[in-house]
């Protein structure tokens, strides 16, 4: 048979005529998903489609790597946190938490009690903020443009909360090594009783427009699945390995500062969908409502929020490693200190960079449409995973 | 959970052991109160150490939570297997290269986590290796921890090791025309500090 | 370098503006009068009102402007007029701007937000006109090995295409432009045109993204092109006629959406479907493929699109209006004359003394009315609702829509044989 | 009866021809307006999301979904069958519908063996 064929575009090329042979690659297009699309972020990958199927694809980070682990061996251990919160500008509360507890083990430092539950409290609310704007994009990413304006909005209760308590709307290097920057201001914990619970009702508004919307099931459902063993095999975090059925929460796992304290559940779902991957979110923010309201309950009403720290501290010769659980999973700092006042080596192990894994995995074999579904509720911060 | 968390709280801890030999200028202050090693992380540790013998183990430091093991890059797969299959770590978080121009040496570290055990879950278990800095190459735990693929391939890409057997040892972050040194080494420097 | 004001004096207004005014009237008087005159002697002029145009009679015209309306009432009956300004081109087109404007402001009550707000002073009112504005100068960027024909004469064979379907709409008794007999299948004929101007201009784009959406696009309007005919069908059952006008007149007591609920629904959505809007915008998913067949437009080749692609919602929503929820039909609200009795002079100009036609202007009123309504409903789904897939858009056009059409073609027949509808039927007006 | 139906179709031309003339002037007043800055090749390249654009934009390209566009190409002229049986329906005595009931019979067969071709994977 294909010497037959041979013989045709033989005979036909003497008459001048041209076959064209189609291999397998022929039908493959190759498409660039990012920097510069509106549903990538800075980040890119390459996808091959077959038709309207995803063959193969490709992450390729690195748009945004501005290098932080090599900038922390330049400064030392405080002067390291305003540039560290970059990665993550929401979520700066947690990514400093982190840093904060690696040093602070380093150096052997015990944080006051009040200082413990004011930084919790602003890494539930960072953790809130971070995830109204995923949850936003998400919305955008599958076309529903009023779900990209709610959260967005709702973001400003948290973000005037924390500005009240920073003094910085975003970007407030707020947790540091030895506690907070300052204290909570008064009148604080009843403004934030009040939006909690005005944020409550509109996440039931949310359920009511997007997550029960049945466009939103029918794309989200069965839709990139990643079963339990690929989960744990990949070594996905966050919200991502809960939706596939695994309950591991940091906070639960190895609770930090007073969170063995708080009453509250790991919210998991089973089915491991990009739809449960969108659930898990939304679970956690209501969760971390419930958090909130234990930790303003709960706070001492007056005392030191910071250890005196020396000017410029020496770690001792040794090295850390400490995670908290971030708006994207768990967010590990692996600081080696060599006896100089600044770090010998930081090593920031993020959520994004390990959920990224999973993107190729879930990709391959998925249609063309469900691209952002997948891609987006991977929870993937590009400039978290870049650092 | 165990009751292993309970005695971790956001508490201070105090490193029992310096990293084996890390490049000090001075010797650093001696560390103020010992803790005992806890008995939980020492019978971890004591299952490998029978298993490949003291020769083939350095046991660095046993805190609570937290366990760091040497190994000899020949032997590194063999018991990451091991610890994977018997022990229960599932994932690697992360894993990490650190530059030693004094021992001109590079560390590079597997933390390993477990989400399948419940006793587990708030353990990480070090797993270092070291090579030789001039010309870096190690064994690719890719087919132990699959989740180790990325961090591997960033570590190549930052400190020029070179992982046996890993699918892609590829440029991954930096610019696609980067043409210098790997940039964690200690003599690649910052342009103005 | 800084510029200051002069100092403002509310005199100096008053003169400027006298100024202009006596500018305007010497230039008519000196230059405008005898341009007029020369033409009224030289062209000859249809006559009007039995009288032939004269020069005479224009200037006559000036002193008493009633004498200016049969005029009017000629130009508005001629075939440019329908074409060019009323139920025609203008018309459509400023439905369009409004509907530009309208969902701007409430996709953005929907949401929470302001939408546009400075440009005009008053809720933003001129913003579409910046827009417009932005639009003329920006530079128009043909990638290369792009079709460049193609790629020029497609934004202008989408208005037009899109116009082509508003001058088969009517607007009133005998206000349409084309009164074809076959203007429903004209109306079909003319809309399949729409997904060969995206294929070929995505085609001619040479892009990657461009093509997917063009492809995308063909698939999604021939899965809705059948439910679309289909739905339409069981109104020409009911009326037994494939006119517009006869459709429309044929609902006269009960309007069809009584009788069609399911086809009303069905040619709706499929009417979204063909307009490319939410949820059925996948030609245009932003987030999967660029901007889908329009990746590669810019400046005026996409702002031509986006006129013909409203003027289109226009055209769909006035057709659903007049298949389905009985045209013009409405109360009679506005008098039927302004004025009884002679009136001349200015008055006679105000009341429209023979030209205005209160059953007209009520059909124009309710038509107008219902379109709107219908546009809103379109625009309510961009608010509420996530984009569709596309083997789920197959599959709902193919399995589900379809059935649901001849489920209701069987009604309207069961209706036409049981005697409850059609010629003596049981329902029927006179 | 032709010349009028012809007739009848001349106001679609003109329209067709006045949305041409309005459309026109705004890409020449647009082509005059706005700047023209062409010494950049790299700006003239298609849309590849920031990078160099690899392959064709014009290749073989196989969406899953042809099934459905050979479909469409039948029943379009059914529809069309449809409508010229609805507009006579008045016409037609009550006993002209049962042939239109066999023939849609028949009609859906074929559609719903052509629907289960296209919805089994693996053909295309």
């Amino acid at each position: 048979m294909a010497k037959n064929l041979e013989h045709q575009i033989d005979e036909s090329e003497k008459l001048g005529m041209q076959i064209v042979k189609e291999s397998e690659d022929d039908r493959l297009m190759t498409l660039s998903v990012g920097p510069q699309h509106p549903g990538s972020g800075h980040f890119r990958f390459t996808v091959k489609v077959d038709g309207d199927y995803v063959v193969y694809c490709d992450p390729d980070p690195g748009y945004v790597h501005r290098g932080e682990e090599k900038m922390c061996e330049y400064r030392n251990f405080i002067q390291n946190i305003p540039h560290l919160e970059r990665p993550v500008i929401h979520d700066s509360a947690n990514i400093t938490y982190s840093y904060s507890l690696a040093v602070e083990e380093l150096v052997g430092i015990q944080v006051p009690r009040r200082g413990q539950f004011i930084r919790a409290i602003a890494s539930e609310l960072d953790r809130q903020i971070y995830t109204l704007y995923w949850l936003a994009i998400y919305g955008i990413f599958l076309g529903h443009s009023t779900m990209f304006m709610w959260p967005t909005g709702d973001r400003e209760l948290f973000i005037d909360l924390m500005d009240a308590l920073s003094g910085a709307r975003v970007t407030h290097a707020f947790n540091i090594p030895g506690g907070v920057r300052n204290d909570m201001p008064s009148g604080f914990k009843d403004k934030c009783l009040r939006n909690i619970s005005y944020f409550e009702k509109r996440l039931r508004e949310y359920e009511d427009i997007f997550y029960t919307n049945p466009l939103f099931i029918q794309r989200t459902e069965g839709v990139g699945i990643l079963t339990k063993e690929d989960a744990i095999r990949l070594g996905v975090t966050g919200s991502v390995l809960r939706a596939s059925g695994v309950p591991y929460d940091i906070r639960k796992a190895e609770p930090y500062d007073v969170y063995n304290e708080i009453d509250f559940k790991v919210q998991y779902m089973k089915s491991g969908d990009s739809l449960a991957r969108a659930y898990v979110p939304l679970l956690d923010m209501k969760e971390s409502c419930h958090i909130m309201r234990q930790l303003l309950d709960k706070m001492p009403e007056s005392g030191e929020v910071r250890a005196k720290l020396q000017p410029n501290p020496k770690g001792p010769l040794g090295e850390a490693y400490r995670r908290v659980e971030s708006g994207r999973g768990a967010l590990g700092y692996y600081i080696v200190s060599d006896g100089s006042p600044k770090p010998y080596r930081v090593k920031i192990s993020v959520g994004s960079f390990r959920n990224m894994i999973a993107l190729p995995h879930l990709l391959v074999g998925s249609k063309l449409a469900d691209m952002p579904s997948v891609y987006w509720s991977l929870n993937y911060w590009p400039v978290e995973a870049d650092r | 959970m165990s009751q292993d968390q309970n005695n971790k709280s956001g508490s201070s801890i105090t490193p029992s052991q310096p990293p084996s030999s890390t490049p000090a200028k001075a010797a650093a202050p001696p560390t103020k109160e010992r803790t005992e090693a806890p008995a939980f992380e020492n019978s971890l540790v004591s299952q490998i150490v029978s298993r490949f013998g003291d020769y083939k183990i350095k046991v660095a430091y046993i805190r609570p939570l937290r366990i760091k093991v040497n190994v000899d890059p020949t032997d590194i797969i063999e018991v990451a297997t091991f610890i994977r299959d018997n022990l229960g770590f599932d994932h690697a978080e992360s894993v990490t290269g650190t530059d030693y121009p004094k021992d001109n040496q590079i560390e590079v570290i597997y933390q390993l986590g477990s989400y399948s055990k419940d006793d587990i879950a708030a353990h990480i278990l070090s797993l270092a290796t070291r090579t030789n800095r001039d010309d870096a190459r190690l064994p690719s735990l890719t087919n132990v921890y699959k989740s180790g693929e990325y961090h591997e391939r960033e570590t190549f890409e930052m400190l020029g090791v070179y992982f046996e057997g890993h699918p892609r040892n590829e440029r991954f972050l930096l610019p696609e025309d980067w043409a210098d040194l790997p940039p964690l080494r200690k003599e690649f420097r910052i342009r103005g500090r | 370098m800084a510029t200051y004001p002069q100092e403002y004096r509310f005199g100096k207004f008053i003169a400027s503006i006298v100024w202009v005014v006596l500018w305007i009237v010497i230039i008519i008087s000196l230059i405008g009068l005898p341009i007029i005159f020369v033409i009224l002697f030289y062209v000859p002029l249809p006559p009007v009102n039995g009288e032939v145009l004269t020069p005479y009679l224009f200037l006559s015209m000036m002193v008493d402007p009633t004498r200016t309306l049969p005029i009017v009432h000629f130009i508005i009956h001629t075939d440019i007029f329908k074409v060019a300004v009323f139920p025609g081109f203008s018309f459509a087109a400023l439905f369009a701007a409004v509907t530009i404007f309208v969902e701007r402001k409430f996709l953005a009550k929907m949401q929470l937000r302001i939408g546009p707000l400075y440009c005009g002073k008053i809720e933003g009112i001129l913003q579409l006109l910046a827009d417009g504005l932005k639009l003329i100068a920006k530079e128009i960027i043909i990638p290369s090995g792009a079709d460049k024909p193609i790629f020029w004469a497609a934004p202008i064979a989408f208005v037009a295409t899109s116009a082509a379907v508003v001058a088969l709409i009517p607007v009133a008794p005998g206000w349409v432009a084309a009164n074809v007999n076959v203007g429903i299948i004209a109306v079909f004929a003319i809309l399949g045109f729409f997904p060969l101007i995206a294929l070929l201009f995505s085609w001619a784009s040479n892009s990657k993204y461009p093509f997917i959406g063009g492809l995308r696009a063909l698939h999604q309007m021939i899965a809705f092109e059948i439910p679309f005919f289909l739905s339409a069908l069981s109104a020409v059952i009911l009326s037994g006629s494939l006119n517009l006008t006869d459709i429309a007149k044929a609902q006269h007591p009960y309007w069809y959406i009584f009788f069609l609920p399911i086809s009303a629904f069905v040619f709706f959505i499929s009417s979204l479907a063909e307009l490319e809007r939410i949820p059925f915008d996948l030609p245009e998913a932003e987030s999967e493929i660029v901007a889908g067949w329009l990746t590669e437009t810019s400046g005026m080749i996409f702002g031509l699109i986006q006129l013909g692609s409203y003027v289109k919602v226009y055209a769909l929503s006035a057709l659903f209006v007049i298949l389905f929820l009985g045209g013009w039909a409405g109360p009679q609200i506005f008098p039927k004359e302004l004025s009884h009795g002679p009136t001349a002079g200015l008055m006679g100009l105000l009341t429209l003394q023979g030209v205005y036609n209160g059953v007209t202007v009520n059909a124009i009123f309710w038509f107008v009315v219902k379109t709107f309504g219908i546009i809103m409903l379109m625009l309510l789904p961009r608010g509420i609702s996530p984009r569709i897939r596309i083997d789920i858009l197959l599959h709902t056009g193919w399995y589900k829509l379809i059935v649901l059409t001849f489920i209701n073609m069987f009604i309207a027949l069961a209706l036409i044989y049981g005697g409850i509808l059609g010629p003596g039927g049981l329902l029927t007006g006179h | 009866m032709p010349a009028q139906t012809v007739a009848q179709f001349t106001p679609v031309i003109y329209m067709l021809g006045f949305g041409v003339l309005a459309s026109v002037p705004a890409l020449i007043i647009s082509r005059l307006l706005s700047p023209r800055r062409r010494y950049n090749p790299v700006k003239f390249l298609p849309m590849e999301c920031g990078q160099m654009p690899t392959g064709e934009g014009r290749s073989h390209f196989m969406m899953q979904y042809y099934a459905y566009i050979l479909m469409f190409v039948v029943f379009d002229v059914m529809a069309i069958f449809l409508y010229t049986w609805a507009s006579a329906l008045f016409l037609i005595p009550r006993a002209a519908t049962l042939p239109i009931m066999a023939f849609l019979g028949i009609m859906f067969a074929a559609m719903g063996y052509a629907l289960y071709l296209a919805g089994r994977k693996g053909i295309w």
